[in-house]
């Protein structure tokens, strides 16, 4: 439907006047970003994924209630913005969806099979991992960016991650930076931010994660960054990877400051 | 060299009182060294998967040279490369032009290659996710230069159909760091896809030079 | 829903939860998905039919939909109804916050 | 519908709204679905199937939409009638297979204002009926649908 969709818009547009004389299409494109934010469903999400983190599950029936984002077991306020950090208890940088994977396998005790059996869901049914993620980070709207950045581990990720930004590779030789390195460029008729500088990136970071209107999905910065690597053509990020959280780590870091206004509500 | 790296980040400590700013924004410098970390981390935290394997995070000398150079090598590194990749590309025999319809269909098309195509679906070009061609199609994208009128500047002879096909087949003959992919090396299009988009480009009847 | 005043009116935002189906998409099995959609939406402010809406296929899923009504005090009662083409039919009732 | 139920309930609770238990009411409690203009293939026949005849071009409907839209699944349409007395708005999008895409009918105690979200299969012209006093007037707003990001 999505296909048919698009093929239909591409036939539309050859038959219209020239629409750079017309519109301004970064204004215009905006515009719409702005009103679909505006009419955003992703409160919808938020209350479902509540009701995750507050249910009882795996072999000892309990809540994640307990689970330590980083401001101590059980507090979802500004936690979000204040991800990733380094957890002394797994010795590793986390970002959200990488800790909530840790706490469903040590409070809830489920296997790791069981917590990563379904990470992306789909419009019918979002995953356990998107509608937490979205109820918890919408728990830190208003709330600056602030990731770890004193620990070691934590510069160690920002560093990894910035080079990482860079490192080409893939069968099309692509790096993030081949779509986000240069101001003003655009995919097709989608402007894409610059991701390497603050001012790129810094009201990103501040809306995932996002409802994708393209397929009625509430989606999380892992998967963002998964689906770009599936278009750059390399091979499958594994979830909540060293690699992830270091790109995720060096986005936000970047992007640090700007107050948390997501869900956001995208393409 | 993967264990080495792995054991380094094992035995890091927390930073005592403050820390430098990190440096945010900056272009990292990378040595030979940060590369093979930068491979190793890439071949332990992704898997192959459908048809895009492992054996797309090596990296051939091009893409060494590039990476380790911020994608702007010195003249030294550049030039024997591109003389050599320029050597190694395939130029079928006769005219290199074939069916601009066709080609436009190419152009239009971003699939294939992605670890969710199956492994027998016709790719495209992703032409125009990157360039301005046909004046028809308003949805086009920036990253690359346009192409608007491209035949119709350089003509049709044989060495621009060369140029043409060879840069579609691998641009890195041209400019070692090209960000274009190699569409003909990466095998994303093959022999008469190339030629259909060479026409594409250069055939005075195609809407990319009216 | 969401119920707040504004400059001599109350705007009034709601969100539904629904697939809004076509009938034109399949699933992963290639088997077509049936029309399934809301066809009538119904504001009533303290008990009162202020708006009556019908609407298509064609209104996204997830549907989002704002209302402005005049007036309108802290405290009075919203209701908000749905009926879909097969017949279920939801409602949220709220203040005006 | 359990599932949309909880949900709808929910939204209301997370605003703190006063909530009551959602009743599976009888159909007879909506107004008949306008059948033959809803399933109408082109403006012209929706607009008969409504009953709409000789609409007049006026200035006075507002119509808030995006001239460019990245992605056809959510195209947000804002509509507001400045016309005394209207009494209805209804919106279509003329090259969708159905371009009747919803009609309002506002009573005393609401303003003729309405903004939804929908489907465009294609780039069209978006054109808005309001009715007043008996009488019909018409705007229209092209809204262009184009390919975003990595085509596809």
């Amino acid at each position: 439907m999505l296909k048919t969709l698009m093929g239909g818009a591409a036939l539309a547009l050859a038959a219209a006047l020239p629409l750079h004389a017309q519109v301004d299409i970064r204004k215009e494109t905006q515009r719409w970003q702005q009103m679909i934010a505006e009419g955003s469903p992703a409160e919808l999400f938020e209350i479902e994924g509540e009701a995750l983190w507050k249910k009882k599950q795996g072999p000892k029936n309990v809540s994640l209630e307990g689970c330590d984002l980083g401001q101590g077991p059980g507090v979802v306020k500004a936690a979000y913005a204040q991800l990733p950090k380094y957890f002394a208890d797994a010795d590793r940088v986390m970002d959200l969806e990488t800790r909530l994977l840790h706490c469903m396998t040590t409070l809830q005790s489920r296997s790791p099979q069981d917590a990563t059996q379904r990470l992306y869901g789909n419009a019918d049914r979002p995953s356990e991992m998107e509608l937490l993620s979205v109820y918890i980070a919408g728990q830190s709207r208003g709330v600056p960016m602030a990731p770890g950045t004193r620990h070691v581990k934590e510069r160690e990720a920002f560093e990894l991650g910035q080079k990482l930004f860079f490192h080409r590779a893939g069968a099309w030789d692509f790096s993030c930076s081949s779509c986000h390195g240069e101001a003003d460029k655009r995919i097709r008729m989608q402007y894409l931010p610059v991701m390497s500088q603050p001012e790129g990136v810094r009201k990103i970071v501040a809306t995932w994660p996002s409802y994708l209107v393209r397929n009625a999905q509430v989606k999380t910065m892992q998967w963002r960054i998964w689906d770009c690597y599936r278009q750059m053509r390399w091979p499958e990020p594994v979830f909540g990877s060293e690699a992830t959280v270091a790109i995720t780590q060096y986005l936000t870091v970047t992007g640090q400051g700007e107050p948390y206004a997501g869900p956001g509500t995208k393409r | 060299m993967t264990k080495n790296f792995l054991l380094l980040a094992g035995t890091a400590v927390l930073v005592a009182g403050c820390a430098a700013p990190l440096p945010v924004g900056e272009r990292p410098k990378i040595a030979a060294s940060d590369l093979d970390q930068l491979v190793a981390v890439s071949k332990r935290d992704f898997k192959a998967r459908g048809i895009a394997g492992m054996d797309r995070l090596e990296l051939d000398a091009a893409m060494r040279a590039c990476n380790l150079h911020n994608d702007n090598p010195p003249r030294e590194v550049s030039q024997p490369l591109e003389e050599q990749i320029l050597k190694s590309i395939p130029f079928p025999q006769g005219s290199l032009l074939g069916d601009w319809k066709r080609g436009q269909r190419l152009a239009q098309s971003g699939q294939g290659m992605t670890w969710s195509d199956k492994p027998n679906i016709a790719n495209g070009g992703s032409c125009y996710n990157c360039h301005q061609l046909s004046p028809q199609e308003e949805s086009f994208g920036t990253l690359g230069t346009s192409l608007r009128n491209f035949g119709k500047i350089r003509g049709t002879s044989e060495a621009i159909q060369r140029y043409t096909y060879g840069k579609i087949y691998n641009s890195k003959a041209y400019n070692l760091c090209s960000q274009m992919p190699r569409m003909g090396h990466s095998k994303t299009l093959n022999e008469q896809q190339i030629k259909d988009l060479t026409a594409y480009l250069l055939d005075p009847n195609s809407p990319v030079n009216k | 829903m969401r119920a707040t005043l504004g400059a001599g009116f109350t705007d009034v935002r709601v969100l539904m939860s629904h697939a809004m189906e076509t009938g034109q998409r399949k699933d992963a099995s290639g088997k077509v998905i049936p029309l399934h959609f809301i066809q009538n939406v119904t504001a009533k402010l303290n008990g009162k039919t202020v708006i009556e809406g019908e609407v298509s296929q064609a209104v996204s899923r997830n549907p989002v939909f704002s209302f402005r009504l005049k007036g309108g005090q802290k405290g009075d009662k919203l209701e908000l109804s749905w009926l879909d083409n097969t017949g279920v039919t939801n409602k949220t009732d709220g203040t005006i916050a | 519908m359990q599932m949309n139920r909880r949900k709808a309930l929910a939204t209301a609770a997370a605003f703190g709204a006063l909530l009551v238990a959602g009743l599976l009411r009888p159909v007879a409690a909506f107004a008949a679905w306008n059948k033959g203009a809803f399933g109408a293939k082109s403006a012209g026949d929706a607009l008969k199937g409504l009953g709409v005849a000789n609409a007049e071009p006026s200035a006075a409907i507002v119509i808030e939409a995006p001239q460019i839209a990245e992605n056809g699944a959510v195209v947000p349409i804002e509509v507001m009638s400045n016309i005394p007395g209207t009494t209805a708005l209804a919106v279509l999008i003329e090259k969708n297979p159905f371009p009747l895409a919803g009609r309002f009918e506002f009573m005393e105690g609401a303003l003729p204002f309405v903004k939804l979200n929908v489907k465009m299969g294609e780039t069209s012209d978006v054109r808005v009926i309001a009715t007043a006093g008996g009488k019909h007037f018409v705007a229209t707003k092209e809204v262009k649908v184009t390919i975003g990001g990595c085509g596809g």
